[in-house]
């Protein structure tokens, strides 16, 4: 089957910032992005869970975009005008993709 | 003084604090006991709309008798006073930075709702009455400490950002519209509307209250055992005094406005209680640099048992002392 | 036209209503309010098998008055009819494609079941009787729209498909399973069933409604707001003509079959209403091609609010008017 | 004999039975019905806390009869014994190897708390009363059998790990934390407890089992759908003999400890259920090479509802003949 | 530690057509894959989320397979079978798998 | 924007597992990750969902770790010391982080 090259880009951030990070990304461009829920971690500061919690302060929340390679750097730069002084986690993955007209 | 005696010991073997202690308890012999965050969520919901809406309602059916402008201006004034001597307090007793200190600050200077719903279950139990506009008040004291805490921050260098974003999600967040709204449909709908839905806001409230306070102790005893390192003795010593400090400035301000025997010592036990909703989430975006683990475990893990063990009972002592009732 | 405005003024001011437009006017306003989806499906659930068997106690308890037959069949022929017309409306006022306003025409074919329980509870609190059946004719009108809308579909060129997988998950789709089968149950247990579970599914049903209401507010303005560009002035409009136009077709069908006061404002209730889940998943599958932004916010961002506060009314007043009640 | 029927006809139309019934023909029919995670988990917090609670709210009422001593002992007896029967019974019934059989053995030591408060449900139905420790029992039986059916996998020369981090997750899993924990709080705050969240946990009580009853029918449908091919006539050939036996055993017993005709039903009732919490998540820790797919079926798919539906009027009956009531 | 090539085939699609794709990709002999919830995210037709949702309409879900790199042609094929007039994002990474004989 | 290579390590594993999983991972100096809900999923075992379901019994977490690639394998080892006996599916990838200093 026909695919093409892609990135993968993860970014683990906050919930509390986490409109703050759709908005920016989508304003640099990016509008194709998926959030996934995360129940819990660890990290620098410490472990943590969901689990009960009221507030958003105590959780995280994924989101994945697939882009075309030719994207990512604005991608991550428009991510990283939010997380920067936060904790968020950004990772970047080589994929293929079918249907490359849509990224 | 009997008072107090008495109304702690009723207070100490009542469900709520009892289910509370359960999950403390539970949480720090890391039982595998949890409530999913869905129904922790939801069980806040009903809370919420259940006191907003009776307040409301009670607003509706006794009227307003002219202290509500004045008692939300004083909420607010308390709100923003109480970081600055917490903020003191804890320069004075702690080792902790000047922004994570300006973090907790902002945390006592704002309430806890479920402190608040606590208190009120306690007053109808001792068949105490209280101004239904109790609720706006609570609600009025959420923000105006996080200004202060950021001012505070900013003093100290900290580049805490507020921007008109940060704004609008403070105001508008989830806790303060939920309960201004079911006050607003309470105050509109009156009596008529509370008897339509009684069996659901009033008759179950208390057994949802416990189940919601078996969920704090769970998350309150998860903070306390993976934070414990990150606490001095002083950190624990400034959330036992700051929310008495909090009470004994409410006092004259209640007395001053004239308010009831419950209201006073609901007054009191806003400004003795400690946020762990909508400031935490403020202080994640505007204060990344605070350690979230120092404020909630503050707020949540100190605080919230000592005010639900022992802070109310002496408010509510206090004020029946002083009422004469 | 007396009754039609206290009726109205009366619908107006009730918490169920209030609760939806506290949800609404929140998500239009970006508050972080929300409800989670977890607690959303149970209160559904909650409503579904409470309305379910209290319609099935009913008739045990009343006994079939013959008619059940003759309004299934009714119902299953306005679900099959409504489509056509909501059609040829939509290619009048709006310029949807014809593989959109097929879509869209099979949410207004189906019917929406909290808009029948908000529906029920209204005439409940205006003390009006109705067929314990209705229930079961709510369900059967949930599905037949669907096979007319992906006829009109199929007819303008789109490969709609409707395969015997699709089929069964329409008809054994989750709120038409649990609104029947708590019909049975209740048909089976009847007076004695009702009782032993009377304090949890009828006493607190109309304050789990408003919880449930604050939800589809909040569902339907984040909708609004997200979707306020893909719909044109015709498309209200259509969302607000529509409801009126289903329920006059209902009206004199319910006559004919001689249903209750309370029976034909249901039916009307039930032709005017648009679905909001079973027909979007439906659709999703069988008609990828239509924009579901369009058929969602139509039905639950226009649609919905319209009737809750004024379509119901008016179906009530006018019942109530011709029945002379 | 008579009575056994009559029990018998009684149960199978109560809402209770009927909505399990409904959930479970729902998921063979591959119908779309579920009940999210967290409200489901959310139910079972609620039934725990509730029994409970009014577990040692009847203690403190009526005080103990110095009985709870010698019951507890025996359920501690009963969950270690009744392992060796089922593993003797499904290696000569069964073609299981013997860790998968071990495995199995372990679940009927143990016990389900959702068919102990089903019967209690029935009990109240019929008037019966029953010693409120009960529920300590309950707790007592959920863990031992899981010590028997690691021995006799270890002797089957399975490596099976009984670890301290095992046992204590055993022992404070969140199930039996919380039930003891709201026994406990009952037993302290006793009626006046009781009376302030009795509206919560009494009057909805039967309402909430029947959700939970429907999603046990679901998850049950769901399970024996995925899992037929794996089970032989003879698996479930034992899972509707095994409770026979257990109740067998447990009957005389019952009788020695001189418990009131609810407590006989009750105590059959322990012995004839499996578990489907506590001994699943500690098979999938300890013997990771048993199939969870035939424990989980036989417990939940056949021997609860075999309970549900025919088991305790059987107990229930047996032990209102015995008792001469 | 010994470890093999793998492919992660990663669809993201909406829940009402979860229960097609997953019996097609099982018919097509992928018999390991793992479901995850997704919380919202945002396309072509805009953003959406699952909060306060009731019908699997509005909702999405992220399925993830690994399978050996010679059999991620036939998986793809079958998946886009369902995916093919659908909204579904496919995105296949390459991957190391321990106990490569279960794939 | 400046990044550098890492690894992605995925664990899906039985929920009555995930402590001693993360325990084990942190003694063995991996104080990095996160835990993502699973709905359900199929392998030799067969299908199962979590669906209403109240025991962890029947269910599954993804933990996902980013690690620097010197430490893949001592994290490996580590997990497998518990995964062994158990299902759990790990897969290794490629990526890139920006902010390489955290991890
Ligand atoms: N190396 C990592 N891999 C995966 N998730 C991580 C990693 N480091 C941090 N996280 C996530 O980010 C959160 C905050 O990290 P930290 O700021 O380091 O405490 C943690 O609780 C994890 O959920
Ligand atoms: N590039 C992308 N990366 C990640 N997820 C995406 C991407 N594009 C679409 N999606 C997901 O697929 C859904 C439907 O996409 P669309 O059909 O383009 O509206 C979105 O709401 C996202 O959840
Ligand atoms: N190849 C795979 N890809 C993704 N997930 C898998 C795979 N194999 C197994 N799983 C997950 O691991 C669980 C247990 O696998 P198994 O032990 O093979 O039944 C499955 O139910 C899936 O959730
Ligand atoms: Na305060
Ligand atoms: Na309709
Ligand atoms: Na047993």
């Amino acid at each position: 089957m026909q695919t093409n090259d892609a990135k993968r880009v993860e970014i683990i951030i906050e919930a509390p910032l986490e409109g703050r990070l759709l908005d920016t990304i989508s304003q640099a461009g990016v509008t194709g992005f998926t959030v996934l829920p995360v129940l819990g971690g660890s990290g620098r500061s410490g472990r943590w869970s969901r689990e009960g919690q009221v507030s958003a302060a105590g959780g995280m929340v994924a989101v994945v975009c697939i882009v075309r390679p030719e994207r990512v750097d604005r991608l991550l730069e428009a991510a990283f005008a939010v997380v920067e002084r936060h904790i968020g986690v950004v990772s970047v993955t080589d994929c293929q993709v079918v249907r490359a007209e849509r990224f | 003084m009997d008072t107090i005696f008495s109304v702690m010991a009723q207070n100490l073997v009542s469900p709520i604090v009892l289910s509370f202690a359960l999950g403390l308890l539970a949480a720090m012999a890391r039982s595998s006991l949890s409530v999913p965050e869905a129904a922790a969520k939801a069980l806040s919901i009903y809370l919420l709309f259940a006191i907003g809406f009776k307040g409301g309602a009670s607003v509706a059916a006794h009227g307003f008798d002219g202290s509500l402008g004045a008692a939300l201006v004083s909420g607010v004034a308390l709100s923003l006073a109480i970081p600055f001597i917490a903020f003191g307090l804890l320069r004075a007793m702690t080792r902790l930075s000047a922004v994570d200190a300006a973090a907790v600050a902002g945390h006592y200077g704002s309430i806890s709702i479920v402190t608040f719903v606590s208190a009120t279950a306690i007053l109808a139990t001792r068949g105490v009455e209280y101004e239904g506009y109790m609720v706006a008040v609570a609600a009025a004291m959420e923000a105006p400490a996080i200004i202060a805490a950021l001012w505070l921050a900013a003093r100290a260098g900290a580049g805490a950002r507020m921007d008109r974003e940060l704004w609008r999600e403070v105001l508008l967040n989830g806790s303060i519209v939920l309960l201004i709204g079911a006050f607003l449909i309470g105050a509109l709908t009156g009596e008529r509307g509370l008897k339509e839905i009684e069996s659901f806001i009033v008759s179950p409230f208390k057994g949802v209250l416990c189940l919601f306070l078996l969920d704090m102790g769970l998350v309150a005893g998860r903070g306390l055992r993976q934070a414990r390192s990150v606490l001095s003795a002083g950190a624990f010593a400034f959330a036992v005094l700051m929310p008495l400090a909090g009470a004994a400035l409410a006092l004259p301000v209640a007395i001053l406005l004239g308010l009831s025997t419950g209201g006073v010592a609901l007054l009191m036990v806003l400004s003795a209680s400690a946020s762990y909703i909508a400031v935490p989430a403020a202080m994640r975006v505007a204060l990344p640099e605070a350690n979230p683990s120092i404020y909630l475990t503050l707020s949540l893990g100190v605080t919230f048992p000592f005010n639900l063990a022992l802070g109310i009972p002496i408010y509510v002592a206090l004020a029946e002392f002083l009422g004469g009732a």
